[in-house]
């Protein structure tokens, strides 16, 4: 699965994208948030409880509820600001 | 009925009369364009003009976000063209950054339909502004107003 | 801030260049493009196609009228361009009648107030339109839905 | 002063406009309306009471009991349908 991040998200965490392989347990994009944190520090900092982000699930947006489970790109982001 | 997401400016004039070329029940065109305002920023002591700023966005979901805006708009009032044009990339003050254009039979329905894009497209499409002041470089926060905009025509939904 | 009325098209694209040249000041700009739309009246039995028609004005107080009018906005909202081209004499169904552009650095703004221009324009400029059908010449009545929409915006008034 | 006629009460009148000496009891733009439907059936078809029509003095829209004392142009036309 394809995880990528953008804008703020991008420089926190290091990386635009990444390729992974969460454990059967991780099924919705809150799973994955917790899951992602324990990969780096830039990752537990983008990705923290108090931090302000949305997610994609198959380019589009989902809540943390989303079931993950058959997607093969999941994308977190800040608030939008175009326009 | 198009939307496009580009690097490069694009040319009002040519846009509006390709999209309303030999269609005679336009009675009425409503164009947004956006564009890069000089703002001042204050921080700490000083006060920072911003002089250009990034957009990044996410290639893709962006389209695929802009055609459900706009397929909404048509399913609310009736259209007879819809464009929507959203650069990305580095841009200065001045610039051009969207063009919102909706042509109606009614001038109503028009105004309503380009303002309701316009509104959700600040809220649902996966753009993001980096402003670059002379101190560095800035993400931007989003806008409780714009929030506020998005969420009037959600009220209005039956 | 400026105000024509032209026998002769208008060229969009270049009008709103020049309207935003060299302001930087500007965050969005609201167009309105009103057009000639190919309408069918039916009248007795048969149903005709309007082709053309002719907008009759009354030089001097047309200008008058819409300058008043533009005033009338930029004491409302805070704009940074205003523009009024409207268009007399023959159009054909598909021509442009009227233009209307407003830049202010607030969006919200520059919705309301080309909204309102437009809305005034139609009940207080001095302009009448003679429909051509294939039945002869015929004098377009005041809409009462223009008349209810000039008037939202007495109600705003404080 | 000056007569103006636009649209159909053109038509109807029959002239765009005319050069017109009221009598200095016609004091208001009701009155000169009561004194002009005198001049031609076709002013007072134009002009009649039923007709929906309003004016302008000097360029300026005016109601019926507006003063024209002084007014160089008087103009009558039904009402706008621009935009």
């Amino acid at each position: 699965m394809k995880v990528r991040y953008f804008a703020w998200m991008k420089r926190t965490v290091g990386v635009a994208e990444e390729d992974v392989t969460p454990p059967a347990e991780v099924r919705t994009v809150g799973d994955l948030v917790v899951w992602l944190r324990g990969r780096s520090t830039g990752h537990a900092e983008a990705l923290s409880e108090g931090a302000a982000f949305g997610a994609a699930v198959d380019q589009r947006t989902a809540t943390f509820d989303v079931p993950i489970g058959g997607a093969r790109e999941v994308a977190f982001f800040p608030p939008f600001t175009g326009g | 009925m198009a939307v496009r997401v580009q690097e490069e400016d694009f040319d009002v004039g040519a846009e509006l009369a390709r999209l309303t070329a030999g269609n005679k029940r336009i009675g009425g065109l409503t164009v947004f364009v956006g564009l890069v305002r000089e703002m001042h920023v204050r921080e700490g002591l000083h006060r920072d003009r911003i002089d250009a700023l990034t957009l990044e966005h996410y290639p893709g979901m962006t389209e695929r976000a802009l055609e459900e805006i706009e397929a909404e708009a048509k399913r609310r009032w009736p259209l007879e063209a819809t464009l929507i044009v959203h650069r990305h990339g580095r841009l200065a003050a001045g610039d051009r950054i969207v063009l919102v254009a909706v042509g109606s039979p009614h001038r109503g329905a028009a105004f309503q339909a380009c303002e309701f894009l316009v509104d959700w497209l600040k809220t649902k499409a996966p753009f993001w502004k980096l402003e670059e002041t002379p101190g560095g470089e800035k993400w931007v926060g989003a806008h409780d107003g714009d929030d506020a905009a998005a969420a009037r025509w959600e009220q209005e939904r039956r």
